[in-house]
């Protein structure tokens, strides 16, 4: 029953190559059919998360009946269940977005696209071997570059082109990591990776871990690396973007953290731990501070995102199952809000046409519902008590200072200081000043506005509950962190080795 | 209970007879020592009293309104109170509550109520006089705070009747060094709590016509007249208390004579402050309003703030 | 040939590639550079399944199992080719989209969004 | 059941909630009073139960961290004066809020309020202390974006400076509730005195506890960081300033106790005195004593109605601060009755304030004037407030000061005593600066029809004033509960009377002698002959004519002479130091930004050449 969920992967594949012919049938079709493919996508998530978290036993697909290492392996644990069903949901909740969203006409392509980038993300989650990551990793990474070109505006394709320069040599970087792995270990499973690692010699598992760190350091935008993301994010279309912000960056990150708990026998591990947390604290402080005097929202929106994703980046590289299980939760949060916010600035951009603080004066009168939504968000955001990422915020911060990162915690704060300034005077702007133009109210679209409020509930609900998700989240982290226990899950062939 | 209710009565009105008629009999010298100074023969020692009954007898009085009123009896009620704290010398009634903070904050709110009347008549001298007399008041509270910090950390305690107790024993107060110091700032202080000369800017009659008592006539200024005649004679008091050694005489055998006695030996110390007030008044200019701030902020703080370390350690 | 040289050709040529995307004002002659260091990556990753002495591993009849050299990274290198072309492909549309706006390829012009 | 602490530290919160949906004019207004009457109910209740058992306990399980919390009779003072004061500006608002979602966020700080008092542990104590902020600051932000925006950064600053403590303090004892903590560090202390190397050094100390000096100091305005309290104070609902200078600055007040409590002894052995003070709580006093003078010299300076009460309520809690920072029972004592006195007249001005903004609609002195007559039932209010604040006898303002002064200047601390006698003569400065600009003299012709208070605001007033007067015949009544909390009888004396040995006090005893003297006074009065009643305007103005539109007054700029004297030390102002601190980081995000993110995809590709290089180096 279970060899069912390798459907995770390969409906999102084979719809996308039916859509030239749901096209076809009718050219009206096809928006409504990514909607209906997410919405299955998500049904089977939701089935694949209640399964793993009831028996609380990790899902094995072996691919073609191979037993690993021999074969591919998905490994679908309560980490991977828990963000697929999150990838799932965002990505139907951004399809329906994406009815009204996308005018740019080759709307297929949209469909094919999005559809490829939700299996590219899905994959790179449940992968259990390191090759099959790089791949899933290109498949998201493509479809990204593509949607970011997808408004052929010259911003999309100068934005496409920085994305595509950077991504290609951050791969090709990932790829000679793989190669060094695959050369000193001989093999590409991340469970025997796991084991063997302790034989690597010091340097050639330090350079293999630098290569690995470094490329999907671009993807998971940590601080030098991520000057493509303000553009690409301002530049793709409103859904995409924040499918960006909710789940690709994710899966980088994830990857992130899988390689370097998988590789924590490797001898020079403390030396790549403590760059990361530089590297994230720098992510944090730099994108705090360039988002202070942005004038268009979006742009501001993308940086704030940024330095969140270099907070998370500091939680995993702590190196203590605190540390892991509070960026699992602040991932989680920041998926929410962060999916919210976008949203709701695709559709300020869609009604008033610009997404530039002058647009967003008086927004309380123009459209209260969506000023309402960005002002929790916002609010969320900034880490106030009663709003879901206060308690992942204080998980890291308490983790951190646990393993006695006060330094780096001070500085952090300092950014979430900066941070509060720009949110509040957005609020401000919204709520209590007057717009310039005299602009009646819009009636804003019934269904926009229910997704809204489920994902404004939704943040209440963990602010003011968080003990459910509280759960999950161990659970998740706990698979992350103890390696051990996620060899022993892994049926690896007895015997097979170089 | 009652007999001793009466008997209270009865020692508070004697005390407040014989307050008044020495606080007059105070003006009054303040005026012929003055004139004598100017080498005038000036009025007999009786003439406030003359004068304030003269007011009090006014037939027609104006008021503006009920806070002009309540303000001239709620400064004369205070000042009564603050008379009664004062041990003088063994007949005293609220003597074990004679508490150092409390009586001077006594001292201090009978201006409170005069301003409130005088603001209250809209007469800008009025307003001119007490904001002046405020900012005095502001000047004039650093080196008073620091004189009764000194008395308090020296004596360690605020009762001023133990303290005068405890100069019976060890000798007046002045002959310490940071009590001295205490003694002479407190007595600059008492130059403008009198309202003499450098310092009575406030009330200076040609440039702002008597301030706050411009408004003033009839009654009310009797009541005033009243007011600063206990005023002189509980300040006197209170400095020849704490620093000049007060005074309990248990030589006679009747208890009538010993209270005469200690009476008489107080009256001679209020006296003694009391000229030496109407000696500097006499001498020295007006100053202007910043400048006794600035002065007051100046040497009597350091003086008073010197006794006072010295008293702590 | 030891097995240095080939190591030496491919990072070399990964070098050569970034020398060129980092140099380079010219959008077109980056892309070529980007395809350079993939080129670079792929010839380190066949250079690692090599095994001196045997011969490419296509099973005919004279070619066993261990007459041939280590199969799997030449099947990495497959997808990477496939990879590489793909992102290539998009790389060079996108090139095409921007010259038709903007009438250049200078990398110092194409600077629109910034700050 | 639920625990009653939850009931009274969130029904605020809840109400509040409903109000903010509902929107009716009439209901909303309800339910508010009743989210602010519930919590003082029960704590009324609770003083029963306190009497039997020592404390009230609850504790909850929430993601991970055990909350605690705990109703003691430290915390039972506190809470009854939000209760009180809260209740009265609840009452205040009915009549002074326009709009639902102030209801929202004024009864979210009175939740936030409630739960700093109840909380037993540091996470707790943080996360209500993040409520209170942002409830206060959204009341703020409607009116004026510099002024809450400059509030929420220095008390969001002061809220991260206390998380890094609290972090700290985690890291090493491992456990963030109340108790473990006491406890770890008395013996970390008594290991320290034996000699053995303690678990905290130096420095952590000395780290832990400026932290904390910072995240309270700015709650309760103290000198260097005291800048956000007149714009924040002024730019908001007036008679929600009544709860957020009473009662929000107690939590500062609460936060400065909660160091003696959680650190007092580590940091006594680790800084050892200066004379009977602890060191570190000399430099808790200083820093008071400086705010008093700055404060009530400042206050006595403002031309607006709401900033001259906002400084003073700067000034009043650096009283407060002085008796905590000297840290003796009798001080610590004083400066908690201070703090009771505080909030009754503070929360008492404020509301005449919001009666005076209602009707007039003016802020400035300059256009107000004369109203005593027309608005006689505030003025008596008024009346009891001045004579609270000033110190003067009968009311609690003088009790409280009383207490203090002698308890400091007990503990031989020159320098503080003067500050503080300072402090209460510029009191009674600026109350009369006030007194003399709204109520007396000449009126405007615009202020002739001003009503009188309306009724929920009256008796707001009329309970504050009430306390005011009780509290102050009968300290005896404070003076029991607050000997409570040490256990011990530290201030004897019967219901009417102080008695702390070394000074007497006695309400009653001064209230009748001062009414014998008014009496006396009246009698002398009533033998002159009868009054007439004259206008304001005849009065005696060295011959010129008096009419409206000519009338000498000096509303604006009444203490010129003192501008002028202190005009070297008004120079040096920390909000300008501030703002240029904000300006330059903002410039510095600006450059970085441009800088950094230059839009050149070659620029990007050397970015990544350099982590590749430090990445090689690194490595080999």
């Amino acid at each position: 029953m279970s060899q069912y969920a390798s459907l995770l992967i390969a409906l999102p594949l084979i719809s996308a190559f039916f859509v030239p012919i749901i096209k076809a049938i009718g050219k009206k079709v096809v928006m409504p059919f990514l909607v209906l493919i997410t919405a299955i996508q998500m049904g089977m998530a939701t089935w694949v998360f209640n399964e793993v978290y009831t028996t609380g036993k990790p899902i094995i697909i072996m691919a073609g009946g191979f037993r690993p290492p021999v074969g591919i392996n998905l490994y679908i644990g309560h980490f991977a269940a828990l963000f697929v069903l999150i990838i799932a949901v965002a990505s139907f909740f951004m399809a329906i977005f994406s009815m009204k969203a996308i005018t740019v006409e080759p709307k297929d392509k949209y469909a094919m696209l999005s559809l490829l980038l939700m299996l590219g993300a899905t994959g790179m989650i449940s992968t259990g071997d390191i090759f099959n990551l790089f791949v899933f990793m290109e498949i998201t990474a493509i479809s990204a570059y593509a949607l970011t070109a997808y408004n052929k505006s010259g911003e999309a394709s100068e934005a496409a082109m920085k994305y595509i320069v950077l991504g290609g040599i951050g791969s090709s970087f990932f790829l000679v990591g793989i190669a060094l792995i695959y050369g000193s270990l001989g093999t590409l499973n991340m469970a025997q990776i796991a084991q063997l690692a302790g034989q690597m010699n010091p340097t050639v598992a330090q350079a293999a871990l630098a290569m690995l760190v470094f490329g999907l350091g671009v993807e998971a935008e940590l601080f030098p690396l991520n000057a493509w993301a303000p553009d690409a994010y301002q530049a793709a279309p409103h859904p995409v973007t924040a499918m960006f912000s909710a789940f690709v960056v994710k899966a980088g990150l994830y990857a992130l953290a899988r390689i370097l708990y998988l590789t924590h026998a490797v001898g020079s591990w403390g030396h790549i731990l403590r760059l990361l947390i530089i590297l994230g604290t720098l992510t944090v402080v730099i994108g705090e501070f360039s988002a202070l005097r942005q004038t268009n929202v979006k742009r501001m929106f993308a940086y704030s995102s940024i330095s969140q994703v270099g907070f998370i980046a500091v939680g995993f590289a702590l190196g203590t199952q605190a540390g892991v299980s509070a960026s699992i939760f602040h991932m989680v949060n920041h998926a929410i809000v962060k999916a919210l916010m976008f949203m709701a600035v695709g559709y300020v951009a869609l009604e008033l046409g610009g997404v530039t603080l002058e647009d967003f004066k008086g927004l309380g009168k123009v459209m209260p519902l969506t000023a309402f939504a960005i002002t929790v968000g916002a609010i969320s955001i900034i880490g106030i008590p009663l709003f879901n990422v206060f308690w992942s915020k204080i998980q890291l911060i308490l983790a951190a200072m646990k393993a006695g990162k006060s330094g780096v915690i001070a500085l952090i704060l300092g950014a979430s200081l900066v941070e509060a300034v720009y949110y509040i005077r957005l609020i401000h702007l919204m709520w209590f000043e007057e717009g310039s133009r005299e602009r009646t109210r819009i009636k804003e679209n019934f269904v926009f506005g229910t997704i809204m409020l489920l994902l404004v509930a939704l943040i209440i609900i963990i602010g003011v509950a968080p003990n459910m998700t509280w759960n999950i989240v161990q659970k998740a982290s706990a698979d992350i962190y103890n390696v051990a226990q996620y060899i022993k899950n892994v049926p690896l062939l007895p015997g097979v080795s170089p | 209970m009652i007999t001793s209710m009466i008997g209270i009565a009865l020692k508070a009105f004697l005390i407040l007879l014989y307050a008044t008629f020495v606080g007059f009999m105070f003006m009054g010298i303040i005026r012929i020592v003055t004139a004598r100074i100017h080498r005038r023969v000036g009025p007999p020692i009786y003439q406030p009293i003359l004068d304030t009954i003269k007011l009090l007898s006014k037939k027609s009085n104006i008021t503006h309104g009920l806070i002009y009123d309540f303000g001239v009896l709620y400064a004369l009620g205070a000042t009564i109170l603050a008379l009664m704290f004062i041990p003088l010398g063994s007949i005293s009634i609220l003597r074990a509550y004679g508490d150092l903070i409390l009586i001077t904050f006594l001292l201090e709110i009978p201006m409170l109520g005069i301003m409130f009347a005088a603001m209250s008549s809209g007469n800008p001298w009025a307003g001119l006089g007490s904001q002046r007399a405020l900012l005095t008041l502001l000047a004039v509270q650093v080196p008073l705070g620091f004189a009764i910090v000194a008395l308090a950390e020296f004596y360690d305690t605020f009762s001023t009747y133990q303290i005068v107790m405890a100069q019976q024993t060890a000798g007046w107060s002045i002959t310490y060094l940071p009590l001295l110091l205490a003694a002479v700032a407190y007595d600059i202080v008492l130059q403008a709590m009198f309202g003499k000369e450098p310092f009575d800017i406030m009330i200076a009659p040609g440039e702002i016509s008597l301030g706050p008592m411009v408004e003033f006539g009839g009654k009310h200024m009797g009541i005033l007249q009243i007011q600063h005649a206990i005023a002189l004679f509980a300040e006197t008091l209170f400095f020849s208390n704490i620093f000049l050694g007060g005074a309990v005489v248990t030589a006679f055998a009747s208890s009538i004579l010993n209270t005469l006695a200690s009476l008489g030996i107080l009256l001679i110390k209020q006296l003694a402050v009391l000229l030496i007030a109407i000696f500097i008044g006499a001498i020295f200019p007006r100053f202007t309003i910043d400048q006794a701030a600035r002065f007051y902020w100046k040497w009597p703080t350091i003086i008073a703030a010197a006794g006072a370390i010295l008293a702590a350690l | 040939m030891n097995i240095g040289v080939y190591y030496f050709g491919a990072i070399s040529l990964m070098l050569i590639g970034l020398y060129a995307i980092l140099v380079k004002k010219n959008l077109l002659k980056i892309l070529v550079g980007l395809s350079i260091m993939e080129t670079g990556v792929n010839l380190l990753l066949i250079s690692i399944g090599y095994i001196a002495g045997r011969s490419a591993p296509i099973l005919s009849e004279g070619i066993g199992p261990n007459q041939a050299v280590d199969p799997i990274p030449q099947a990495l290198v497959l997808t990477a080719i496939v990879i590489g072309v793909a992102t290539t492909a998009l790389a060079l549309t996108v090139a095409i989209n921007l010259y038709e706006t903007y009438k250049t390829l200078n990398i110092e012009e194409l600077r629109r969004l910034r700050g | 059941m639920i625990n009653e602490l939850m009931i009274i530290i969130f029904t605020p919160l809840i109400t509040g909630v409903i109000a903010w949906l509902l929107d009716i004019k009439g209901l909303r207004e309800g339910i508010s009073i009743l989210g602010a009457a519930v919590p003082l109910a029960y704590l009324i209740q609770a003083h029963q139960t306190l009497t039997s058992q020592p404390s009230i306990q609850y504790s909850i399980v929430i993601s991970g961290f055990k909350f605690e919390f705990l109703l003691y009779h430290l915390s039972w003072i506190f809470a009854m004066i939000a209760g009180v004061v809260g209740f009265a500006a609840v009452l205040g608002m009915a009549s002074t809020t326009k709009d639902s979602y102030e209801w929202l966020f004024a009864l979210m700080s009175l939740t936030g309020v409630y739960g700093i008092f109840l909380a037993d542990d540091l996470i707790s104590f943080f996360i209500f202390w993040e409520i209170m902020t942002f409830g206060s600051f959204m009341m703020v932000l409607k009116y004026n974006r510099k002024a809450s925006l400059k509030y929420f950064l220095l008390s969001v600053l002061g809220a991260y400076s206390m998380l890094l403590a609290i972090g700290i303090l985690y890291a090493k004892v491992g456990a963030l509730d109340f108790t473990t903590i006491q406890q770890t560090l008395y013996q970390d202390a008594m290991r320290g005195v034996l000699g053995t190397n303690t678990l905290l050094s130096r420095n952590d100390m000395l780290l832990i506890f400026g932290l904390f000096l910072i995240a309270f100091g700015v709650k309760a305005g103290m000198f260097p960081l005291h800048v956000w309290a007149p714009d924040a104070y002024s730019e908001t609902n007036q008679s929600y300033t009544a709860m957020f200078s009473g009662v929000l600055s107690k939590a500062g007040v609460y936060g400065m106790l909660v160091i003696y409590i959680l650190l007092g002894t580590r940091l006594m052995y680790q800084f050892g005195r200066i004379g009977a003070a602890p060191k570190f709580g000399y430099v808790i006093a200083f820093l008071g004593g400086i705010t008093i003078i700055v404060g009530g010299l400042l206050a006595a300076l403002q031309e607006d109605i709401r900033k001259l009460f906002a400084y003073s309520s700067i000034s009043q809690v650096g009283y407060i601060l002085v008796g905590i920072g000297v840290g003796s029972a009798l001080s610590i004592e004083a400066a908690i009755y201070h703090a009771i006195s505080h909030a009754l007249f503070k929360g008492l001005f404020f509301l005449i304030v919001a009666t005076i903004v209602l009707r007039t609609g003016k802020t400035e002195f300059k256009d107000m004037g004369g109203l005593a007559e027309k608005m006689p039932i505030t003025f008596a209010m008024t009346f009891v407030a001045i004579l609270s604040l000033a110190g003067i006898p009968p009311l609690v303002g003088f009790a409280s000061k009383w207490l203090l002064f002698e308890a400091v200047i007990h503990e031989n601390m020159p320098i503080l005593g003067g500050m503080i006698f300072f402090g209460s003569a510029i009191g009674f400065v600026y109350l009369i600066r006030f007194t003399y600009a709204v109520w007396f003299g000449q009126r405007p012709t615009d202020l002739d029809d001003t009503k009188d208070t309306p009724i929920p605001l009256a008796i707001a007033m009329g309970i504050l004033a009430l306390l005011n007067v009780v509290f102050g015949i009968a300290p005896g009544l404070v003076a029991t509960e607050l000997n409570k909390i040490f256990g011990k009888e530290i201030i004897k004396g019967t219901i009417w009377e102080l008695n702390i040995g070394f000074g007497r006090y006695n309400g009653l005893l001064i209230t009748i002698w001062l009414v014998t003297g008014i009496v006396i006074a009246g009698i002398i009065y009533f033998l002159g002959a009868k009054v007439r009643r004259v206008p304001v305007t005849d009065t005696y103005q060295g011959g010129n004519p008096v009419t409206m539109e000519y009338n000498l007054t000096i509303r604006r700029n009444f203490f010129l002479p003192l501008k002028e004297t202190l005009a070297f030390w008004l120079r040096i102002s920390f909000d300008r130091l501030y703002q240029d601190i904000g300006r330059w980081v903002e410039d510095l995000a600006e450059t970085l930004r441009n800088y950094i993110y230059n839009g050149n995809v070659q620029a990007y590709a050397w970015y990544l050449a350099i982590i590749l290089l430090i990445l090689a180096l690194w490595g080999v």
